[in-house]
């Protein structure tokens, strides 16, 4: 199995997950985080003071995925949150070693 | 002259109805996306600013005194306040000032999260001018409605206590008008982020609104009989308009909310604001019940027809200031014996005259606001751009964001103010970038990302 | 009759007084968990409208007036307000009101996060009906405890300016009792989440209550001598509760905290209520300490002996209520030399009368409350479900959650009211669901997981 | 004797001006970082516990009466409030004390985020009994500046109608006297965590201000036409400041921000304090025009200088209370055709005096601040250490934090009270430790990390 | 060494602490995280219109292990946040190339 | 590929910036976790009842790296967040199975 991680633009939540569901993806998980590439940051006045901020916003969506259907999700990720702009983000994947469904303690591929 | 208990109340009254519109920045603020609450306080803010100095100048004279042809003041005639001699007149022109203020800012929920900040600092002064002075002038200034007026002579003086058609009916339809000319926010009707941010701030916001509200139904008042039944009505129509909005969302919805026990509130002040010192408090209950069930079904219409009045101010403001200035019609007391509405066998004169006065008022603010925004929207346009709106409008307008609660956020670098004036010319662009281009030119970096 | 002063003190008083009960949601509202923080306000907001309703039909009559067995006045009397006709009746029946509103309002707090709304929408109009009026009556309105009621005649008359045995001593007894029947949190005494989620929202309260409590104090005055008493004290004695209270803290766990100084506010607010027009300034800063310590003391009891008063209505108004009442059997200033407090040389006389109104009070609204919540308990229940509580009272009563800050939050989709009246039958579940089972009757919608 | 006009009047003003304080703990409280916004609160409203406490002991004795040699009064004159019998008497102790409350309280936006809670609870008072009240007495009490006092005599009496010198420049000079001898935050002009954490409640601290200052500069008011004006300028400068502020920040920055809008009101309200009763409406627009762009640029010069003003209490309150006293000199109106400020014909006079009261303010203010601030610095010590402004004032001192919104959060376990009296001896020390020593004494646990 | 991470329900992250802390566990992590799966979402209303919400809240624990430890540890998660319903979340195992005590310095198990 | 994970004290997010883009580093993303370790909490008090709160706010930062930088990149990690006390945190790395750079679709080394 692969745990599939995309750091990607906030607004293209809705497209990953329309994308991922129209390819078969039946759960995944999505956090908050910031981060700095390529893209630059924007500024801040605050009484006349400047703050340069440049950790920008991106989510994380991760995707536990079978071996087979990584590479999909992958290129599936990326299609859908392309925009060609620095800031697009990174998508990354890696080898899981056991995954467990908690509900019915299903292991594996079942898992999924 | 000695300060009389008239005189302390309107003082009162006046900053009662002061404090109404940063209520109404947090009523408004509260609703919007976490992105857009500064500039959606802003908008109100800014006309306490702007109308505050034109008030000064040139508003209070236009809304008062030798008028043309019964439609507007002289604004040279007390320009300045220069020339004003009656003991309580500036008291008067402080508690009428406050009226302005808040008819402006109350348009501004219409336009959430998508208006220049730049058009809504030249819409305020020209509006406030051009529309809010006339209509102010006509109904309470000694105009076409009143007793004297042309319309007031031929059909009856209509009643509008405190701002029905002046305030209400007036800014809902030039929040109206603006939708139609600025368009819908990107996402409208389909994007599930367009919900309110903070709620807690709704209900600051209406609940100072409904504070105020004293001031702003009752100043006016002149005895202690009238002064009673004002501030009772101004308790009784919200208070039943609230349960009138919580029963049809539990019918309809499955819940009573927080949104629309403040909603409620608010449109129940909205209808009584016309006829508070001339219904009786049971009347005061019924048409807080109508207006809260009328307003509640009509924040639905911009969905079915498509009019992203994001805010609902036409829903709540125009809707329920049309119920409670037409309301007069059926259920205005009669005065002494004579008069009063239908149900008080008035007969239906005093329902034209509220029919008469609530059309005047929707048309002259329809046609004028339309020539005024369309000519801001044509020359400096009247929206942000695309990337401005995705951004957020207080980062992109303001270079501000609201909250910062924590750790591990941002990062970034600060830089401090050294030169008292750094000589930077602003061009209101968005500071926040795409492409690796830093489009703040404040700073002159330009960086493009390999 | 034209306005007088007096007039304008009591409308504005008026206005400060409902203003408090918004107050108050902040108040309690910064104490919850975030996913109840509207639930609690909403506690407030309702009982603005229901009791608003109420007192224009029937609550006004009831609280004055002839009365039945000097217990309650007649509803009928002035049923709607019809037949007022004193020029500030109307302007009394206003500020009247408020105080009704409140004082069931207060109660709210010991239940948060787990009672049903629905029934707190029937406890609050029976309640203000069957034991706010009542209590009303006989000490305000003429009744048992009035200078010519019976006990009155017997004892004295008992002194309450403002409301400690009816506002607090009432709201906390009441409060109690709703504790006992409906029954802790999940987790009172063991979970660390039940820390206040919004402590600057605590202090808003605490500030516009304060800012309130002079008109409701001080509404009632009718000298200059007597308002300037009553102002001193209002600022006198939660200043020292404040110190009083930090102190404590200090003492205790090692900390002044903010909401400690919130709460002394109110416990000195409470505590100086009924006395703050019969004693001394110096009078009220010993009150203030006095009930800044007790209750700050006193809110440990929930813990000790396993009541989950949730907010410490218990710990902070029937204590400070009780100390209040009771102390102006000691310090109560002599009015033109005759009788005064024990330490005035007035002897007990005064010690009798207000242990006797403060145990009556007491009594009377322990019994009325057990039956009106059993029977509201026992018929529909009082309290959510277990899964209603875990989810949060905001979103499964409200279907609404408090704060949406930010991105990557939720996701999700909008389903815009295309329909003016959805014709859903709510059901009042919790739209949160378990199972796969999407539980909100409105949708329809049914599935099961696999 | 009876009610009057002008008893309710400053009955409901000493209100409005109470409420000031909790919304100045806002306006300051939403500027700090999430971790020290309850501390920064907190020395708000401990200056209501303790400068309320000591008003009705000693402060209203000491401000005005018989008094030593011009400069203050004598503290046991009405200690206690005591022999005070003018009917009107407390009310105005009461208007006076929230003076004193909030021109202490302003002070403390200059050190936020590092000064011991501890120290400034010992501040408060002293600041109070030795520099506001000797001020207070000279300029209102009778004192030097006062018609009768040497400098009145000799220069003719200044004008401060409202507490441009007693209170603004009172307090902006004490506060740079305190970042002076405490020092700059950690980070000072580096760290871009320095920013505000929530606007909207900067913008809510601000309303709550302009509302109350209605009352601050009106209370005093006498007659109708008195009250209109101060009215009508209380409206008209710090409208016009806040333009002015964001047009500096529009010219210079880029963008107009709502930070700047709050800033701006809040310039403009200081700056119409002393004048509000004696300039023309067009001159208070003036005014506030000067005092917005004045301070606006005025804030930046703590980072040229490198003095850690945090909240700006000497760009906003020092430099337009300034500009406010100073102004009076050329532009006071004549008083019934006598007297005025230089471009009224009224010769240089009036700006004598009004520059010898600032001077003689600041100079006194400075020295004994000075004396008083390094006492304790020297003895008790008024900075935290540096670990507690890591970890954060709210945590290290208070042991709260503000915010706790979410799941997932902090876990944990919870301890409730179960004694009453724990017998913890707080030691203020922080609670937040490092090196795996948990080192409240009040547990007695302690680990050290392997 | 192996790196288990948990998506589990927020309401769970007690038990699941006591857990790992009587195995003898010595730290976590833990942050939000929201996500979806076979667990249904719940409805919003305002003003009226309703908005689904179909990411739940979720809470994230990461515990690294030895080798040994991991698969008593995945047990132990699952046992103490399991409910039987859907919702109940994800917990996945991946292998850790290298683990360092920032304080020490300490590598490998040692770090742990 | 390496993805290096780090869990640190939030204050320290600076000094690692600086030493990560002095080494070159071009991007990385943070989010907020809290945790606990050997470092002990700290008690919070509301109306005189105790919250021992014993998770405490860390950052995650994490960074995409070649094999070969992957070590440099913890050395760098290391030495700027240390203090030498408890709640230093902990860094570990994992294999990173493929990568790609969303606005590009370059994948492997070229992605980071
Ligand atoms: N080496 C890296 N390691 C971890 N995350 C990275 C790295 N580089 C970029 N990111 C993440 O990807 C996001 C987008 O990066 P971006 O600016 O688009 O750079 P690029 O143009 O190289 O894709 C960043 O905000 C950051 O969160
Ligand atoms: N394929 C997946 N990849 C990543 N996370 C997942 C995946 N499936 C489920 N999750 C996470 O687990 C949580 C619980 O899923 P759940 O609704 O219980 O589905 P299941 O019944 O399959 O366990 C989700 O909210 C989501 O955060
Ligand atoms: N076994 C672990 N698994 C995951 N994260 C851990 C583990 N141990 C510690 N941490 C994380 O590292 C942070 C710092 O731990 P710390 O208290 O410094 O322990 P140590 O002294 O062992 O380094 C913790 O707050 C937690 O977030």
């Amino acid at each position: 199995m692969k745990l599939i991680t995309a750091i990607v633009r906030p607004e293209k939540l809705d497209s990953i997950r329309e994308g991922l569901e129209s390819y078969g993806v039946q759960g995944l998980t999505v956090s908050a985080a910031s981060g700095y590439g390529r893209q630059r940051g924007y500024t801040e006045v605050y009484r006349g003071a400047e703050y340069n901020v440049d950790l920008l916003p991106k989510i994380r969506v991760e995707v536990l995925a079978t071996d087979e259907q990584a590479d999909d999700i992958l290129d599936v990720i990326i299609a859908s949150s392309n925009t060609g702009r620095a800031g697009d983000g990174k998508v990354w994947t890696v080898d899981v070693f056991e995954a467990v469904r908690v509900r019915t303690g299903e292991r594996g591929s079942a898992a999924i | 002259m000695e300060l009389t208990a008239g005189h302390v109340w309107l003082m009162v009254a006046a900053a009662l109805v002061l404090f109404m519109t940063p209520g109404l920045a947090f009523f408004y603020g509260g609703m919007t996306r976490a992105k857009a609450a500064l500039n959606m306080m802003m908008m109100s803010f800014i006309s306490i600013g702007m109308v505050g100095v034109v008030w000064v100048l040139w508003g209070a004279s236009m809304s008062s005194g030798e008028g043309f042809m019964e439609i507007v003041g002289n604004p040279f005639a007390t320009f300045g306040l220069e020339g004003i001699t009656t003991p309580d007149g500036l008291i008067k022109v402080g508690y009428a000032a406050t009226f302005a203020i808040i008819t402006v800012a109350l348009i501004s929920g219409a336009i959430a999260d998508r208006a220049k900040f730049g058009a809504w600092t030249v819409f305020v002064p020209v509006w406030v001018t051009l529309v809010y002075c006339p209509i102010a002038y006509m109904v309470w200034g000694g105009g076409l409605f009143g007793a004297e007026g042309a319309i007031g002579k031929a059909l009856g003086p209509a009643i509008d206590f405190a701002g029905g058609t002046v305030v209400h009916i007036n800014a809902g339809v030039a929040a109206l008008i603006l939708v139609l000319i600025i368009g819908n926010r990107r996402g409208f009707g389909k994007d599930p982020n367009h919900r309110p941010h903070n709620i807690p701030f709704v209900m600051l916001g209406a609940a100072i609104l409904w504070f105020g509200w004293f001031g702003f139904n009752g100043g006016a008042a002149t005895t202690a009989e009238q002064g009673g039944l004002i501030w009772i009505n101004t308790l009784a129509a919200p208070a039943a308009a609230m349960l009138g909005w919580l029963v049809t969302e539990r019918v309809r919805d499955g819940h009573p909310t927080s949104l629309g026990a403040a909603s409620g509130v608010v449109a129940g002040l909205v209808a009584i604001t016309p006829a508070c010192a001339n219904v009786s408090p049971v009347g005061a209950l019924g048409l807080g019940v109508v207006a809260g069930v009328a307003s509640a079904l009509a924040v639905g219409l911009k969905f079915r027809w498509g009019f992203d009045d994001s805010l609902d101010v036409v829903g709540v403001h125009l809707v329920s200031g049309i119920i409670g200035t037409v309301a007069l019609g059926f259920i205005a007391l009669p005065v002494e014996g004579v008069g009063g509405g239908l149900f008080y066998g008035g007969g239906p004169t005093q329902l034209w005259a509220q029919l008469a006065a609530a059309g005047i008022a929707i048309a002259y603010s329809a046609v004028l606001t339309t020539i005024i925004a369309l000519a801001i929207h044509k020359t400096m346009g009247f929206r942000v751009s695309q990337e401005q709106e995705v951004v957020g409008v207080d980062l992109s307008l303001h270079a501000e964001t609201a909250y910062e609660f924590g750790v591990g956020g941002h990062g970034g670098s600060f830089q401090p103010l050294h030169e008292l004036i750094t000589g930077k010319q602003g061009d209101g662009s968005a500071p926040a970038s795409e492409d690796g281009k830093k489009t703040d030119a404040a700073t002159g970096k330009e960086s493009v990302g390999a």
